[in-house]
């Protein structure tokens, strides 16, 4: 997770100007732990712990073997696609799965990216929701009009339209920030709102956006054929995978390019560090917080445009009002500690738990269909919860460390 | 033999994002299925959709599954099933609230269930007007969509038609969960004279139900028969959709089910009308309903609006 | 000098961190009413030493003993409780809080069973600082005071809560001679009322003034214990360092030339909307260094701040080798030239969680070679600053180790290094040895010097009054925002300091 | 450190007033039917906010202009509204009863994040605590059929939920943000389970015991004002109340300097001998059981039934709050009351136009921002908040 300049993630966190005796100690103790377990070791074994408690639960509530459901909820996602040995019937399903897994993926990635870029200018962006929406609203707006495009520069165009939308709309709590130093808790909050509420007007009955097709149901139309990305796994008729996929996997490459190989990235981090030590070092603090904010922004409204353009093809007044894939971004981000590795794991993770615990894939007489959503809403909770404090095993593993040291102590 | 063929027909229901538990036309749809699975002996199983994106997978996973029947719930996934259906043409679908032959490509293997919401809603109209002493009535709606201003449209027909004079209320509380937002709104609407308030807005309408108790007017129910609720529920404008999904269901048994066509569920077929009336309403008002509804069944009365002008 | 009680043991004391054995068999002890001081290099041990006696680290090895009785001191409560206070090298206050709140912090007085009781809190605030005679307002805002008064309020923490072992951690660092000296007074009459004293400095005049036997440390291990009596400077320097070193700065005769900073009628407004400047016009040439002598909080801050475009001034001009930069941007002024080695190394001069290679890359990584067109090239940045560790002598790290892990001197050190290598015309340099031990310091008054020889302008701002006696060419006064006087470098302390606090205000104005 | 008012801070705000003029004088009782009259005061109130600005008030000023467009528009919108309709719309009483209404879970939740977030932890699961307590407040009052062990059960379960966050927060070190997210998941997904495990399809039952409104005979009969406050719900009193005591929990007692020093500068604090830890826990604690209460509000006080993620948001608009209100009890308040108020006159507002009817409901979140960004602007968080504290 870690890259040559800068400490692996975790303390990258603070949405606070940095005091350095706290920040010094507190991540100190963090950062050196987490040399001691090399790498990857920590997150693993915490996600193990993580699923051992949620194990428990299902046992606890439904007294069926938590094992079980742990499979059913990895076939479920389709990983086990991965595996060689699985074949026939099975595969295809597995295919399938996986094609929805590494849909949902794909938007995670991008919200995600827009909460960790934020978060390291110290920034705490919670409105990815209300920027994802805005990058929805645009790109199926340009979608559906502009029929007579080619397709390429049709996609190409709702594409940016959609990303610069999301940025603009980033951009005013980034100014909002820079001008007159508004929290950005708040006004991104706000802005989530009002982003809800005008997406409600435009596609509602009688809004500018409604589809004319079906007077009273409150929809937009379809964006048209040729605006649609490219299927590459599975039934373009079924929600296969789109090219977008590798549009968020390059977005992961740009992210951490951006951030630890661009002058741009070395001010947002330094401003994240020590806004003080940017500002005597030349680094306009206001300009970083509004590209900071402007940036995440455009990878929320991309998050829109994928799926958009990939899987969703239109926007209903409900979607709008129930999506809330933007905060999970949050999590996303922060499980990921802000690298762009862990980005892209957390993203996959919670793309396999939300796919892997839908009913379709869980036994309905374990999983009573109308507790189930709760019940994985619990696991994926608990997995949040326990994931985020890679503490636990750190703190074991420094025992150990430690014992061993003061037993054989070299001079 | 027909004993055993029923004995294996599978039944899928699709939830859209409302959930098993939205207290409106998704729990219905359910109850519906239950009643098959004992009625008519059908396996059933739920397939329920967290957000946009399991319409289309949990469709196609109902279709790979070999089921018979598979059910949509709710308009939002009119598109969503329309390419689901061109997919897997062997198998039988249903939507709930959408209209087959106005999908998109005409799938021949959709049947829409469709309700006559505004003739519930002119029943509720009438009963409204007929107990208010203030001369206003109001209306709740939780979004803008058809069936909801269907309903909303009827019981303004309903009232008009009894009382000419009448002063009628309409908000929206552009939601169908939070309980707090409908109950601002009837207490507002109260507040301004209504002294009847129906609510079709799922769950969020209960807050206007509670609203209409705790200040001594009535409430209409919507949906299902909300008279459990106390005696200040007045009656109930029922869309039947457990009706309409039994029913539906069935037509497979018997081999009587038809694609590419509506069910049209209407006061005719019992699939709306009026639930329980409160027993503190005034006496006559259930026999008044009653025969509303036989004009409405005869025909007597029709022409009742769907769109909220 | 009849036998008196030892007051404190600690025996054999080891403490390692992550790759760091900041105590290595540490062994000390403090007699009753003794000034016993602890002098070592930057990163020698000696706050460890003293976190663990004040219960804030657990000594790996080795017991403490508190008038005999052996005692784990598990946490600062447990200290205090045990009866020893502590001065923190950083102060442990609270900015947006008062005095008397900081003060009675955890030992409130209460009125009525759950209120605060502020009334008799400020009264006893004002009781004990009269006692102990430091004169405090308990009712400013830690964060209007100066350091000076923000140290006194350390003080009286530890005496509001009777602590007869009182570890005062290099208090002198942020003091003018004249509050020194005033510590000084305050440290012999709380020796005088029976309370023993470590002390912590790097100044070795200090130490021999105020010490009766003086423990040294180096790298973590306890070089000697002496008495002060017989003790010398340069004595104590080779015990600290291992090796000589000359503590006069040895400086040729300045040739100054074109003036490359010159500041005109500058007035300057800070946050709370004081005149904290007041017209103050001066100019530094080639090749001279020009000190800024005056109490803190008498607008040397804002005036740096100015100069360095980090504080718009309200009138006046300020231009950097003929370029006027008045009200230009941080940057645009770093790029006329001017270097800046800042007050507050953590707060303003590093970031501390990036690695040094980063650090010194804060002012030019928008430029050839550490990036072009925006891109960076992190390859470049560690190689230059290997060759920068290499030639400032930067010890604890290498290129890609946080600056954070360093201690001071070496903070100090690449901050340095970075602002000399961008071969600025002018060099401001403020506090540029605070906190520093005697090595880091005689190599930072060389630089400097050489700097000027090497044709550059550098005004020095500093609170020691010696340091700027002794670099400077010539040396300016200043008081309440105001330039005071212009004082020879042969100009006696004492002169210095009458000007220094207002002695001269009515012959200036 | 407040400033004095300069004359140019004299007139921003004076400008700002004459907004609010420009869009009451148009509104009953007064309603002149000119629309030239809001127009007039309007441009008067750009004007001065123009002077601000020059006069180097910049945000303030610009606030002002901005409050001037709004005012001078809702007035002439109203001017140019039917009588009747702005009757129906603007009842004042109705309207402040309505805003209190709204105001009472927000202010529940912002004062108990004020209490997690001075002592340094933040807490993003206000939601979920809520949301806990609106279930397990109805859930107790059911079993119990008493409201008040309700509300003592409520308390109880939004302690444990919050005993949780801390735990992960301050023992283990975990980001307080994840831990708060994770809350929030945990909530909806524990109370949504027990209530469709318990209630089923009817949910809760109508005849549980809900908080009784308190009447004040001699306030119910003061013209005006007894129609706001003369019969309210007993929480909305407890909700005011609670803002009195926060006050005086965090700036007049040792308790409060011991919160807010750990929340400002932990290692200060425990070289005088405060145990970071111990203080940190009461305080989440303390605002968990809060935010319980604001749920619990919602549940058995206003709509006497359970419904799932009821809370729909309301903890972030406290979070909002408490941010917004700079992390001092009567600000919070203030700023829960600007959003019940504006929320409450969103709902009352479609009388005027349908087709933007929806439009309308942003109108709370769009006073904030402009609330926050030309008024208050920047906010300064207690130093350590956020950040873990690690013993040596
Ligand atoms: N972060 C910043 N803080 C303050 N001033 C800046 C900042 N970035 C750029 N500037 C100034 O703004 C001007 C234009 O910005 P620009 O990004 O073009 O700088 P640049 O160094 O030329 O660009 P780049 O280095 O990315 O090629 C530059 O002259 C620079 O001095
Ligand atoms: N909390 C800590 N974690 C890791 N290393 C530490 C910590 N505290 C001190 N050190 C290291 O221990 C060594 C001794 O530090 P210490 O602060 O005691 O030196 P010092 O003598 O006080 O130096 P100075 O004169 O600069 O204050 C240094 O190398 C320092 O980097
Ligand atoms: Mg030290
Ligand atoms: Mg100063």
């Amino acid at each position: 997770m870690s890259e040559p300049l800068t400490p692996p993630g975790g303390e990258e966190q603070d949405t606070v100007a940095p005091d350095p005796e706290a920040r010094a100690t507190g991540l100190l103790g963090r950062l050196d732990a987490a040399h001691r377990v090399n790498g990857m070791l920590a997150p693993v074994l915490t996600a193990v712990l993580a699923f051992f408690i949620g194990g428990l639960v299902v046992l606890v509530t439904t007294g069926k073997n938590p094992i079980t459901t742990y499979r059913a909820i990895f076939d479920g996602s389709g990983l086990n696609w991965l595996f060689p040995w699985v074949g026939g019937d099975d595969r295809v399903l597995a295919a399938v799965n996986l094609q929805q897994t590494l849909l949902l993926t794909t938007s995670l990635i991008l919200v995600g990216l827009a909460v960790a870029f934020a978060f390291r200018c110290g920034l705490f962006n919670i409105g990815g929701q209300g920027q994802y929406l805005v990058g929805s609203i645009f790109s199926v707006w340009i979608g559906s009009s502009f029929a007579s495009m080619n397709g390429p520069l049709h996609i190409a165009l709702a594409i940016a339209v959609a990303t610069l939308a999301g940025a603009a709309w980033a951009g005013i709590a980034g100014l909002l920030k820079a001008l007159v130093g508004v929290n950005e808790v708040i006004s991104t909050i706000m802005l989530n709102w009002v982003a809800v509420w005008t997406g409600v007007f435009l596609f509602g009955q009688g809004g500018p956006l409604q589809n004319d097709t079906q007077v009273s149901v409150p929809v937009s139309n379809d964006i048209v054929e040729t605006a649609k990305l490219k299927v590459f796994w599975g039934d373009p008729l079924l929600q296969g995978l789109h090219i977008g996929f590798f549009i968020a996997l390059a977005a992961l490459v740009v992210y951490f390019v951006v951030l630890n190989r661009t002058t741009l990235g070395y001010g947002v981090r330094a401003v994240g560090f020590n806004p003080e030590a940017a500002r005597y070092g030349g680094i306009s603090v206001a300009r970083n917080y509004f590209l900071a904010m402007a940036i995440s922004g455009a990878f929320a409204g991309l998050a829109g445009a994928m799926d958009i353009l990939g899987w969703q093809f239109r926007l209903a007044t409900g979607d709008v009002l129930t999506s809330t894939i933007g905060f999970t971004g949050i999590a996303v981000a922060l499980l990921g500690r802000n690298s762009a590795v862990g980005v892209g794991l957390g993203a996959l993770l919670f793309g396999a738990l939300l796919n892997g615990t839908s009913t379709r894939n869980l036994d309905p007489e374990v999983f009573k269909p109308e507790l189930a959503s709760n019940l994985t809403q619990i696991i994926v909770g608990l997995i949040v919860l326990f994931v985020g404090a890679d503490l636990i095993v750190l703190w074991v593993l420094g025992r150990i460390r430690r014992g061993r040291r003061t037993v054989g102590a070299p001079a | 033999s027909s004993a055993k063929s029923e004995a294996t027909i599978k039944v899928a229901l699709i939830t859209d994002i409302g959930g098993l538990n939205d207290k409106g036309f998704n729990a219905l749809a359910n109850v519906g299925l239950q009643t098959a699975k004992k009625k008519l002996k059908v396996q059933g199983r739920v397939f329920i959709s967290k957000s946009a994106a399991d319409y289309v997978p949990n469709l196609s996973a109902a279709a790979r599954g070999n089921y018979d029947l598979v059910i949509a719930v709710g308009f939002l996934m009119s598109d969503s099933l329309s390419a689901v259906a061109k997919k897997f043409p062997k198998t039988k679908f249903a939507i709930v609230d959408v209209s087959a032959p106005f999908m998109k490509g005409k799938p021949k293997n959709v049947r829409g269930i469709v309700f006559a919401e505004q003739e519930a809603g002119y029943l509720a109209g009438v009963a409204a007007a007929t107990v208010s002493k203030t001369g206003t009535v109001s209306t709740i709606g939780g979004i803008k969509i058809p069936p909801v201003d269907a309903f909303i449209a009827g019981f303004q027909a309903g009232a008009k038609a009894t009382k000419p004079g009448i002063t009628l209320l309409n908000d929206y509380s552009q939601d169908f969960v939070d309980q707090a937002k409908c109950k601002e709104l009837a207490l507002n609407q109260i507040a301004q004279g209504s002294d009847v308030v129906f609510q079709v807005a799922g769950g969020c309408g209960l807050g206007a139900l509670s609203a209409a108790q705790e200040k001594g007017v009535w409430g209409i129910g919507v949906d299902n028969d909300q008279s459990f609720l106390g005696k200040h529920v007045l009656t109930s404008a029922q869309k039947k959709v457990d009706q309409g999904v039994f029913q539906t269901i069935q037509l497979v048994t018997t081999g009587k089910f038809k694609g590419g066509v509506d069910g049209l569920f209407s006061v005719k077929n019992d699939g709306v009308g009026f639930g329980k009336v409160s027993p503190a309403a005034p006496p006559t008002l259930a026999a008044k309903l009653a025969s509303v509804s036989a004009a409405i069944k005869a025909g007597k009365i029709s022409k009742i609006p769907r769109l909220v002008k | 000098m009849s036998e008196r009680p030892v007051v404190l043991e600690m025996s054999h004391i080891r403490k390692e961190f992550p790759g760091v054995l900041a105590n290595d068999d540490v062994s000390l002890d403090l007699l009753e009413g003794e000034v016993h001081a602890l002098l070592g290099e930057n990163g020698a041990g000696k706050s460890t030493l003293m976190n663990i006696l004040y219960g804030l680290y657990h000594p790996d090895e080795g017991e403490i003993r508190i008038n005999g009785k052996q005692v784990r001191l598990g946490s600062p409560r447990a200290a205090i409780d045990a009866g020893v206070g502590m001065v923190h090298q950083h102060f442990m206050l609270i900015p947006v809080m008062t005095v008397t709140e900081n003060i009675v912090l955890a030992s409130e007085p209460v009125r009525d069973g759950v209120f605060l009781d502020y009334a008799t809190a400020e009264e006893q605030v004002r009781e004990i600082s009269e006692r102990f005679g430091l004169a405090v307002d308990p009712r400013a805002k830690i964060a209007n005071i100066t350091v000076g008064q923000q140290q006194r309020v350390e003080i009286l923490k530890a005496l509001y809560r009777n602590a007869d072992i009182l570890v005062l951690d290099e208090p002198t660092a942020v003091l003018t001679p004249q509050e020194a000296r005033e510590l000084f007074d305050i440290v012999r009459s709380l020796t005088a009322q029976g309370k023993s004293i470590i002390f912590i400095s790097h100044k070795l005049n200090e130490v021999l003034e105020i010490a009766e036997r003086i423990s040294v440390l180096r790298r973590g291990r306890l070089v000697q214990t002496l008495p002060a009596a017989g003790a010398t400077e340069s004595s104590l320097a080779r015990l600290m360092v291992g090796r000589d070193v000359l503590l006069r700065v040895e400086k040729g005769h300045s040739t100054p030339a074109a003036p490359l900073l010159e500041v005109n009628g500058l007035t300057v407004i800070d946050d709370r909307g004081i005149d904290k400047v007041r017209d103050v016009s001066f100019q530094v040439r080639a090749g001279e260094i020009v000190g800024i002598a005056g109490v803190d909080g008498n607008g040397q801050t804002e005036l740096i701040d100015a100069l360095t475009g980090l504080r718009k001034a309200a009138a006046g001009s300020v231009t950097v080798a003929g370029t006027d930069v008045s009200g230009a941007s941080p940057r645009a002024v770093l790029d006329t030239g001017l270097g800046h080695v800042p007050e507050d190394r953590q707060r303003r001069g590093l970031v501390l969680e990036f690695s040094i290679a980063e650090n010194i890359a804060l002012h030019d990584y928008r430029r050839p070679p550490a990036s072009k067109h925006g891109w960076l090239f992190p390859a470049r940045l560690v190689e230059r600053a290997q060759r920068l560790i290499d030639a400032f002598d930067v010890r604890g790290g290498g290129p890609r180790t946080r600056a954070g892990a360093l201690s001071g001197g070496n903070q100090q050190k690449v901050i340095l290094a970075r602002e000399i290598e961008r071969n600025p015309k002018a060099l401001v340099a403020a506090q540029p040895t605070r906190g520093l031990d005697v090595g880091a310091i005689e190599f930072v008054h060389r630089r400097l010097v050489e700097e000027r020889d090497e044709g550059r302008a550098i005004l020095l701002v500093s609170l020691e009054l010696e340091e700027v006696l002794s670099l400077s060419d010539r040396i300016l006064v200043m008081y309440e925002g105001r330039i005071v006087g212009e004082f020879p470098p042969t100009a006696g302390e004492e002169e210095l300091g009458i000007a220094m606090t207002g002695g001269r205000r009515e012959a200036a104005a | 450190m407040r400033r004095l008012p300069t004359g140019a801070r004299a007139l921003g705000w004076g400008a700002v007033a004459f907004s609010a003029l420009a869009a009451w004088i148009a509104l009953p009782p007064v309603a002149v039917r000119s629309f030239a009259v809001p127009l007039a005061l309007g441009v008067v109130a750009a004007a001065l906010g123009i002077v601000a600005v020059r006069g180097g008030e910049k945000r303030l000023g610009f606030g002002a202009v901005a409050a001037a467009v709004l005012g001078a528009g809702l007035g002439i919108l109203a001017t140019r509204s039917g009588a009747a309709n702005l009757e129906q719309a603007v009842v004042w009483s109705a309207l402040l009863a309505s805003m209190l209404r709204y105001a009472t879970p927000l202010t529940f939740a912002a004062i108990g994040g004020l209490f997690s977030e001075r002592s340094g932890v933040v807490n993003i699961g206000l939601e979920g605590m809520m949301l806990t307590g609106a279930f397990f407040g109805i859930w107790g009052a059911d079993r119990t059929s008493s409201w008040v062990l309700g509300l003592l059960i409520a308390l109880a379960a939004g302690a444990l939920m919050a005993l949780v966050h801390a735990f992960f927060a301050i023992h283990l070190r975990a980001d307080q943000i994840i831990g708060g997210t994770a809350i929030n998941f945990l909530a909806l997904g524990v109370t949504g389970y027990l209530f469709i495990d318990i209630y089923g399809q009817e949910g809760t039952p109508t005849d549980i015991p809900a908080i009784p409104e308190v009447s004040i005979p001699l306030l119910r009969d003061v013209p005006f004002v007894g129609d706001v406050v003369g019969q309210m719900n007993l929480m909305i009193w407890l909700a005011l109340l609670t803002v009195l005591l926060a006050w005086v929990v965090i700036f007049k007692t040792p308790v409060g300097l011991r919160i807010r020093a750990v929340g400002e500068q932990p290692r200060a604090a425990d070289t005088v001998g405060i145990s970071v830890f111990k203080v940190r826990y009461a305080a989440v604690i303390v605002s968990g059981m809060l935010a319980a209460l604001g749920g619990a509000y919602l549940s058995i006080g206003f709509v006497n039934s359970f419904g799932e993620n009821m809370t729909a948001g309301r903890g972030f608009i406290a979070l909002a709050a408490l941010i917004f209100g700079n992390w001092r009890p009567f600000p919070t308040l203030a700023a829960c009351l600007l959003f019940g108020f504006s929320s409450a006159l969103a709902q009352r507002l479609p009388v005027y136009s349908d087709s933007a009817a929806v439009l309308f409901q942003a109108l709370p979140y769009v006073l904030t921002l402009i609330a926050v960004a030309g008024l208050i602007g920047r906010s300064i968080p207690p130093a350590a908040v956020g950040r873990p504290y690690k013993k040596q």
